[in-house]
């Protein structure tokens, strides 16, 4: 894609998030899938073997399994600051679907636009940015008809 | 050639609607119109099926070929249809999320407590999110029903005892931790970071961030921002009466201090006379008072023109500052000045934001350095 | 006999373009001109844009590093020496700064900078005296060298 | 240092700064090299093409600048009226009389980068024939740039004591004498042939 096409933002964490302690960023996940459908049936597989070690594992997450009559599986993940993340899951293996729910859970939430540059920070400067006359030795007036030698 | 039409008076206006079958050489043709039927109707009829006809053919042939099972023709329309909608009507009202479905309350309380690494006492946690406006609602509610008040009387606590105390808890600890981080800030710049830190749009952006909007019983939605404020306050309450003083302490450190990051003093403290203050200050310290000299300028009969403005006191260098104008560079130098005697400079020590084991271990070894 | 699905097909002229049409044209919205909402001039301007923006991620590395060369040549004039100079003295000094590296230095933290500087111009002179040696030429040559001292 | 307030640190990282060159005996195109470096602003660590950050700089005594060698009769300046037969060509001298800011304007002109940006930054020199500044210009100076070559001196300019101090391979009058005797014999030699 072109990048003025596209939206794009600064790197950042959702309230600081890891500063002081890190949270989960992932509140929410509730997988959608049908009971009996062909395509639902890795998620099947996978509540039946991973879902309550997800569970264990992420206890500040809250899991919400949903058997409905849909043809389209999905999890549908719900983050702290609100955003909501749709996936869907057609015919994945139960290993695709945990990892796809790993993913999900590092996610800070905050919109998957392209990230101008691979650091940010909020004050660039400790000893003070350059400006014309940092380097200019002081003067008393305006004008400096300085005659330095040209080192 | 064979008609096969039906007429439906569907619109009361003398419209027909009439629908001819051609068989054609090749397929079906089908044209649908609307015609006054007339005089003239016959001649008129025929010769329209007639060119119709010929028209549909190639259209038909095209429509039979591009049917494609699960190709969403309607979806323009009805993508269009639901924009124009929503455009008229706006957007609807935002549903609370435990009327959305998945929601189990039990579990989010909970859960609510381990993301943040945090003992709640579940009891404590689920009064700190009902609010009074809630209560209230609730029991009108129940009276409009003409649900008894006694048999099914409302046995929920409201939270306004445990605000209160996390709101003075707060205050207190923004308070103390300002004075340890900042000893050099004056009363007021105390006072402001105060205020900054507890102010509704504060307050308000970290519990939206924190999910605690999600939980809160409120009784209106979208939940208004001093009744989030309340109830992030109450959260606090109850964290300090179920794990003590100390680890609310940490809670508010990590989610509440972590806001002052990337500000400068003088966002929060808007100070009128900076130049005033400085000389307040000197004379308190007893440095003599300071003395603005023009150091450095560019462009001066230009429309951007620099001026830089040392400070200086007794013949040494206090701060210099840029500016537009020369009352502009002064007071920037002033500022600077202020910002080097109370110890917020950008080159200051990042503010202890480690975890409480980290800490553990630390201290001891700062100790045996400091002794 | 009557066909209810064939009254249904009528109003569908031909294939729905209309989706197609607007994948391309939601890259082109932001184009100058009818590029920005004409199919037909649009589709070429979003496949040009996008050879353009596959070459560009190749370019922006080389014209990133160009910038940060002109900008340390410049920070380093100031201190009154020159790019090659500075570059191959630090090297030399083993500091493994990068160009992007160095070049945030000199606007951010011109000090540090400064320090740069100094440093491989206290390399540039070690090195001329070494090449210098102990002011004598080996046996049977004579040079430049003793004059320039 | 550091603790400027944003727009204030903002305000003095991208001020213009004003440079004064002085071109007395200096050659042009040096001059010229100079005053692209700083009208494109890459003299500046915060150096970007798009940002505008060029400054402006001040020429004084452009009448007196000094071209080496022979080119000011060689040098030709070229010009197209665009109409039959406007080719128009001038030497350097011949331009120097008409207009003796031109010489130094054309360089720097021909030294800028050849885009949109190159009129506006030709708008940020100001070129004086004499050592005369206007007082609003003076005010906004910040720095004089040093000299790229330097001034040679003029026989007129060495004292009498300098120049008896000088040191010298043989005495002129001996050797005068030598070859006006030498040129009388040869003269001789060609008469009697």
């Amino acid at each position: 894609m072109t990048s003025r096409g596209t939206p794009s933002r600064f790197l950042r964490s959702v309230l600081q998030n890891g500063v002081g302690r890190y949270i989960c960023q992932l509140k929410r996940i509730s997988i959608i899938f049908s009971k009996n459908a062909q395509s639902s049936l890795g998620v099947r597989e996978f509540i039946e073997e991973g879902v309550v070690d997800y569970a264990k594992k992420n206890p500040g997450t809250v899991v919400y399994v949903s058997p409905q009559s849909c043809r389209i599986p999905k999890i549908v993940a719900e983050y702290l600051n609100g955003n909501v993340k749709e996936e869907i899951v057609t015919s994945k293996t139960p290993a695709q679907i945990s990892e796809l729910l790993t993913k999900l859970t590092d996610q800070s939430g905050l919109d998957i636009i392209r990230i101008r540059k691979p650091f940010h920070t909020d004050s660039p400067s400790i000893q003070g940015q350059w400006h014309p006359f940092t380097n200019r030795p002081p003067s008393v007036g305006p004008i400096r008809p300085q005659k330095q030698d040209p080192q | 050639m064979v008609c096969v039409c039906y007429h439906s008076n569907a619109d009361g206006l003398g419209h027909d609607r009439i629908l001819f079958l051609v068989p054609c050489r090749t397929g079906l043709a089908v044209a649908t119109f609307c015609q006054k039927i007339n005089m003239a109707s016959g001649y008129i009829l025929n010769r329209g099926a007639l060119t119709l006809g010929i028209h549909c053919q190639r259209v038909c042939r095209n429509v039979s070929l591009s049917q494609v099972r699960e190709k969403k023709r309607w979806m323009k329309t009805y993508t269009f249809l639901m924009a124009k909608k929503l455009k008229l009507e706006g957007p609807p009202p935002p549903t609370p999320r435990s009327q959305q479905p998945h929601w189990d309350y039990h579990a989010e309380v909970q859960a609510f407590g381990t993301r943040l690494h945090e003992n709640f006492s579940q009891e404590l946690l689920k009064t700190a999110f009902i609010n009074p406006c809630y209560l209230k609602a609730e029991q009108q509610k129940r009276q409009e029903l003409g649900v008894d008040s006694e048999t099914t009387a409302l046995v929920l606590k409201d939270n306004i005892q445990l605000s209160e105390k996390g709101a003075s808890f707060t205050q207190s600890f923004i308070n103390d931790w300002s004075r340890a981080n900042f000893p050099n800030v004056p009363t007021d710049g105390v006072e402001s970071i105060k205020r900054y830190l507890t102010s509704t749009s504060v307050v308000t952006s970290v519990a939206r961030n924190l999910g605690i909007e999600d939980l809160t019983m409120s009784a209106e939605c979208p939940v208004p921002d001093d009744v989030l404020c309340s109830t992030f306050m109450a959260v606090i309450g109850a964290l300090q009466e179920s794990s003590g003083a100390e680890r609310a302490g940490f809670f508010l450190r990590d989610f509440l201090i972590t806001q002052l990051i990337g500000k400068d003093l003088f966002e929060l403290w808007t100070v009128v006379n900076p130049m005033g203050l400085l000389v307040e200050e000197l004379t308190k310290r007893n440095i003599p008072l300071p003395e603005p000299r023009l150091i450095r300028s560019a462009g001066a009969s230009t429309v951007l023109p620099l001026y830089i403005v040392g400070l200086y006191s007794d013949k040494k260098l206090l701060a210099q500052g840029p500016g537009e104008t020369l009352i502009a560079a002064e007071e920037e130098a002033a500022y600077v000045a202020l910002r080097k005697l109370y110890g917020y400079t950008e080159n200051r020590r990042p503010f202890d934001f480690s975890s409480q084991q980290q800490q553990q271990h630390q201290q001891p070894i700062i100790q045996s350095i400091s002794n | 006999m009557v066909f209810l699905s064939l009254s249904c097909w009528i109003r569908s002229r031909g294939p729905d373009r209309y989706w197609k049409v607007q994948e391309v044209l939601k890259h082109a919205r932001h184009f100058r001109g009818r590029k920005n909402r004409c199919y037909s001039l649009a589709v070429r301007a979003v496949r040009r844009a996008f050879v353009y923006a596959t070459k560009a991620r190749r370019l922006k590395k080389r014209n990133m590093r160009t910038l940060w060369i002109t900008r340390i040549a410049a920070a380093s004039r100031e201190h009154g020496l020159k790019y090659p100079a500075l570059m191959h003295n630090l090297t030399k000094t083993s500091v493994q700064l990068n160009r992007r590296v160095i070049s945030e230095l000199a606007i951010t933290e011109p000090r540090t900078f400064l320090s740069l500087a100094k440093l491989a111009r206290a390399r540039q002179r070690e090195g001329l005296c070494a090449v210098l040696g102990d002011g004598r030429e080996p046996p049977g040559v004579f040079s430049r060298v003793v004059l320039l001292q | 240092m550091s603790n400027f307030t944003r727009s204030a640190q903002q305000w003095a990282t991208f001020a213009r700064s004003w440079f004064l060159i002085d071109a007395r005996l200096q050659p042009p195109g040096k001059i010229a090299s100079m005053c692209s470096v700083r009208l494109q602003g890459k003299h500046k660590p915060i150096y970007h093409a798009l940002s505008d950050c060029g400054d402006h700089v001040v020429v004084i005594n452009t009448k007196h600048i000094a071209f080496s060698g022979n080119k000011w009769e060689q040098k030709v300046y070229s010009s197209h009226t665009g109409y039959p037969g406007g080719f128009k060509q001038v030497t350097a001298t011949q331009l120097h009389h008409k207009d003796p800011k031109a010489i130094v304007k054309l360089a720097v002109y021909g030294m800028l980068p050849k885009n949109l940006h190159r009129r506006t930054m030709m708008q940020r020199l100001h070129i004086f024939p004499d050592d005369e500044l206007p007082d609003d210009i003076r005010a906004n100076l910040t720095e004089e740039l040093p000299q790229p070559r330097a001034i040679p001196r003029k026989l007129s300019e060495y004292t009498q004591e300098e120049i008896d101090a000088f040191p010298r391979l043989w005495t002129p009058l001996v050797w005068f004498r030598f070859f006006s005797g030498l040129r009388v014999l040869l003269m001789k030699t060609k008469t009697h042939k």
